[in-house]
């Protein structure tokens, strides 16, 4: 019972601010929206017994759409909605497309039959998941980490306009790096 | 708690995201449909594995995988539109298939 | 009722402050920052936070607006009080606190009554238990978008922040958004053509030069570009006050060496407590501004060294302050030279931390003449600022110093170079008059 | 072993932490007042300047509050509140000599990523009333959040690592004999710095610094402002107070019991804390980013290393 008025009371909310991420004209609150419906993503993760990745949840999304919120104030137009206007393209046929996508998920969802469970939760779910990740899943950890710092590689190079050469000269060797602000270690 | 609510709101999650996918002009906004349709995988691989096979931890390394990559488009998403706009001051996906030309 | 009443009227005992001071008006602002802080009261720094807006100085007619804008962005009970003399500011603070605490003990919106020297303000229409409690909303849709920018009001509540860091595309109309104009984009400093957002700065800003109107150009917090402009002055009988002996030496006037060393090493722990406040090392500028007003209140030089030496020494000592300031604001002793500057910023040849020292090492140096008898000569010209009875004061070379070194600073580190020059706009308004005393 | 807390203590935390928030506050104020003033004449001026905050927060619930042109109230109201409430959820984790409103088995995640939300509140403030100067203090916090979180998180990891659980009862149980202050104090100075960043106050105030008139803060007034500042102590003190679990062995000392520990060696950190202000002017970000990438990450990580060996040896 507890379960089930959690569950709606997250659920609700989640889709409501999904919806409300493309009606809202305010970049802002568009992006505040998207972080109310994955913390409530969180939240239902928590509800089905996973402490730890649904707090992660919790944490990553917050930082992400705290930083998302400046990239979209710096780049899209109208970024607090004080204009009225629209920004789509094709809108009927994506609702077309969107709705018989959702018919097919929600027959598939009532008409499968689900398989019985088979085993029970282990007492601490996080220490499994760890295991799991260091030990058959390592492959996976692995690969995600080099994701990881590729992407950070990538963007960095991606975003960025000065390269060491323009940061050390020609022939980079400049004993300080020309840097529009002065960083704090002196180099 | 059975399955199959959490299905249907990972759904719904899933294409209200791609609704915005396929409308979106911004390529911002564009990756806030992404990670909506990433919430909703979320929510599916929690509860598949919760109510399916909850004793391997499978289900809850396709969780950690849904993460790290809303981390990792979003993060690549953004330095491609800080490169495009640096080129050529757009930030539309429809005007981006114009630098092609 | 009885209760709530009370409490309303020990809320208002020791309303919050906000200073603004209007330029020739430097002696009154230390007596207004000395009562207040004598007092107890909280002094703030945005007029959001403020009870009280302390106005030293005699408005001019074009001050009437940004001095509006101002009143009007504070919450009720808001008031406002002009102190126009020396001496009448305790007097002032007295009448307005009566004021404040009648009004918020009876919930009574203010009244418009004209007295002078206390001037209770904003107006008659700031309605009470309005919702907006923002009596001046209206002034920032009829003017055009330029004047409503007015020079001043540094909040900027009728600002375009929302478009600052983004804003319309090119291609799209531009139009206005509640009497606000949407910004334009300009290429930035990274390349990236973001919005432009105009922001004056000052000069209701705390911790600022009097009277100093920054109109800057932003892009994130970037300066882009940068005017330089003032409030127009008050017709100058007065002598600029941290120049005052040295003129008065030069007119022919008996001044004693001792005034002339207490006015520099006061006018540079001003300048010190200015830089520290806006570096945000509250304690030490505190500090500094206590032994301004000791060594002004004519504190001799046994009851006041040690503790002045020991604050001089923590702050050159502050490795992590000199981390903070170094670099901003480089000014190479060539080019201030060429500019015109002649006092400490030249001595300094380099950046905000160096100007820092030079202050210091003057202070340090001042503190041995504080015992000086003898007469000041009619020919030692070289004020806090620099050389005085030029052809042109030496602030007004400062000035012209600023847009070079602002522009590609962010505005953390523009606040820290205007306020490590610190010029003093009291030396504009009566260059006239130190010609003549040349003459 | 934590047990649980009785459910009147969910009622108790948040008035608890605020009389701790005014107890540091007047603390503060006390000092403050003597740099400002020269020190205090006798006890009874000093009580009085103690008394301060309380003052202050009077005068701010009689102001009005007010409004800006074109602002956006909902995000601004949202950002103002979550400060206080971020706080309090934080503060849910903190054990009181063994006993803690909550003990769940990952509590030291959700203690950080009840401590995340301030990113978003204080960009939502400084958001909110469509003024530059309080966007330039909201975006400020942003650039202070992506240096001091990383080092942040690897100096709380290496205490979880060291007690070889996330669950706060357990970290405080394996401090039981030495704590974990003595053999990882990199890790517990960078949680110390990074503690007053995530208040944003003392030497990490700059998104609310008096340079940009407040910075995030500037356009609030009255009950706002009020919520806004005193949420700020309320962080304060949860973050100083997990230092005590964290690092300095939690209720654990001898004769006296869990709760007086506590109580006396996170009014000892916020002590410190305010006292230690004072030798320190605000760090930007332009400079402290640097060093927190280049300097702290490593030495957070090798601090890290040193534990993980010492444990898989132990």
């Amino acid at each position: 019972m507890f379960d089930d008025v959690v569950f709606w009371a997250l659920a609700l909310p989640a889709v409501a601010a999904g919806v409300m991420v493309f009606r809202f004209d305010s970049m802002a609150r568009a992006t505040y929206a998207l972080l109310t419906s994955l913390l409530c993503v969180g939240g239902e993760v928590l509800l089905l017994g996973l402490d730890y990745l649904g707090v992660v949840i919790v944490l990553m999304m917050t930082i992400e759409m705290a930083v998302m919120a400046v990239f979209m104030v710096m780049y899209m137009m109208n970024p607090a909605g004080l204009m009225p206007m629209t920004m789509v393209h094709n809108a009927k046929g994506a609702v077309v497309i969107c709705a018989a996508v959702l018919a097919v998920l929600v027959a598939g969802i009532l008409l499968a039959p689900w398989p019985a469970r088979r085993g029970e939760p282990s007492a601490d779910p996080t220490r499994d998941l760890g295991l799991s990740l260091m030990g058959p899943q390592m492959l996976t950890m692995m690969t995600l980490g080099l994701a990881l710092v590729a992407t950070i590689v990538a963007t960095v190079v991606l975003a960025t306009r000065r390269g060491r050469y323009d940061r050390y000269g020609d022939d980079v060797d400049a004993r300080c790096a020309d840097d529009p602000v002065r960083g704090g270690t002196g180099r | 708690m059975s399955l199959e609510p959490f299905l249907l709101l990972a759904a719904a999650l899933f294409s209200i995201g791609l609704f915005g996918v396929l409308t979106q002009q911004s390529v911002v906004m564009l990756m806030m449909g992404l990670e909506l349709m990433l919430g909703g995988v979320i929510v599916g691989a929690a509860a598949v594995w919760r109510h399916v096979a909850p004793a391997v931890a499978d289900g809850q390394v396709l969780v950690v995988l849904a993460v790290t990559v809303m981390a990792v488009e979003m993060a690549v998403g953004f330095a491609v539109v800080t490169a495009l706009f640096r080129a050529r001051e757009v930030d539309m996906t429809d005007m981006a298939a114009e630098l092609k030309e | 009722m009885d209760l709530s009443r009370a409490l309303r009227r020990t809320a208002m005992r020791r309303p919050a402050v906000l200073a603004v001071t209007l330029p020739g008006a430097t002696e009154l602002r230390l007596e207004a920052e000395a009562e207040v802080r004598r007092r107890g009261w909280p002094v703030v720094d945005t007029p959001a936070a403020a009870d009280l807006l302390l106005v030293c100085g005699v408005p001019a007619p074009g001050d009437a607006q940004w001095l509006d804008a101002v009143g009007g962005s504070m919450p009720e009970p808001a008031l406002r009080v002009v102190v126009g003399e020396n001496g009448r500011v305790a007097d002032a603070l007295d009448r307005a606190r009566a004021e404040l605490v009648d009004r918020a003990a009876t919930r009574r919106p203010a009244a418009a009554v004209a007295d002078v020297p206390v001037a209770p303000g904003p107006g008659p229409h700031e309605g009470h238990g309005d919702v907006h409690g923002h009596g001046h909303g209206t002034h920032h849709d009829s003017p055009p978008p330029e004047a409503s920018a007015g020079p001043g009001d540094h909040t900027g509540h009728d600002m375009h922040g929302m478009q600052g860091m983004g804003g319309m595309h090119n291609m799209h109309a531009m139009g206005e958004v509640a009497g606000l104009p949407m910004a334009e984009r300009g290429d930035d400093r990274d390349g990236l053509r973001l919005d432009q957002l105009h922001v004056p700065l000052g000069p209701a800003l705390s911790d600022w030069p009097a009277g100093l109107i920054l109109r800057c150009t932003l892009q994130g917090d970037v300066v882009q570009d940068v005017e330089v402009d003032h409030l127009p002055a008050a017709p100058g009988r007065r002598l600029p006050f941290w120049d005052e002996p040295w003129l008065r030496a030069a007119r022919g006037e008996p001044v004693t060496g001792d005034r002339a060393a207490r006015r520099r090493c006061a006018a540079h722990l001003d300048s010190v407590g200015r830089l520290l406040a806006v570096v945000g090392w509250e304690d030490v500028a505190a500090r500094c501004r206590r032994l301004r007003d000791a060594l002004l209140s004519g504190t001799s030089r046994e009851v006041i060294g040690g503790d002045l030496r020991r604050t001089l020494r923590r702050i050159r000592r502050s490795r992590t302050l000199r981390w903070s300031i170094t670099g901003l604001g480089e000014l190479p002793a060539a080019r201030a030279r060429a500019a015109g500057v002649t006092g400490p910023a030249l001595a300094a040849d380099g950046d905000a931390h160096d100007r820092l020292l030079v202050w210091i090492g003057e202070i340090e140096r001042g503190l041995d003449g504080l015992d000086d008898e003898g007469p000041l000569t009619p020919d030692d010209r070289t004020g806090p600022r620099g050389v005085l009875g030029g052809s042109r004061p030496p602030s007004q070379a400062l000035l012209s110093l600023l847009p070079e070194l602002l522009i590609g600073a962010e505005f953390a580190g523009a606040r820290i170079v205007v306020a490590s020059l610190d010029p003093d706009l009291e030396e504009l308004t009566s260059a006239a008059l130190s010609g003549a005393a040349h003459g | 072993m934590a047990e649980a807390a009785p459910l009147w203590a969910t009622l108790v935390l948040p008035l608890a932490l605020a009389a701790a928030a005014v107890a540091t506050a007047g603390f503060d104020a006390v000092l403050s007042a003597s740099a400002e003033r020269g020190p205090a004449a006798g006890p009874r001026e000093a009580g009085l300047r103690a008394l301060a905050p309380v003052r202050e927060a009077l005068r701010l619930l009689v102001q009005q509050p007010r409004r800006t042109t074109a602002d956006d109230r909902l995000l601004g109201r949202l950002g103002v509140v979550l400060v206080p409430v971020a706080a309090v959820l934080a503060g849910a984790v903190l054990p009181w000599g063994f006993s803690a409103v909550s003990d769940p088995p990952v509590g030291i995640v959700w203690f950080n990523a009840m401590e995340v939300l301030a990113w978003a509140a204080v960009w939502l403030t400084g958001w909110g009333p469509n003024s530059a100067l309080a966007l330039i203090g909201g975006h400020r916090f942003l650039a202070q959040g992506l240096a001091y979180e990383l080092p942040h998180m690897l100096a709380i990891t290496t205490a979880a690592l060291g007690a070889g659980s996330l669950r706060i009862g357990e970290v405080v149980a394996a401090q039981d004999g030495l704590w974990f202050v003595v053999w990882m104090p990199g890790a517990f100075a960078v949680y110390l710095s990074s503690a007053l960043a995530m208040a944003f106050w003392g030497p990490f105030a700059h998104p609310v610094a008096r340079d940009a008139a407040g910075g995030a803060a500037a356009e609030l007034a009255g009950v706002d402002r009020l919520v806004f500042l005193g949420g700020r102590w309320l962080l304060l003190v949860v973050t100083a107070g997990f230092s005590v679990p964290l690092f300095l062995g939690g209720g654990n000392g001898p004769l006296l019991p869990g709760w007086a520990w506590t109580l006396l060696k996170t009014a000892a950190v916020l002590a410190l804390l305010v006292a230690g202000r004072r030798a320190l002017p605000v760090l930007r970000m332009e400079r402290y980013m640097e060093v927190a990438w280049t300097v702290l990450v490593p030495v957070t990580l090798l601090q890290a290393l040193v534990v993980a060996v010492v444990v898989l040896n132990g």
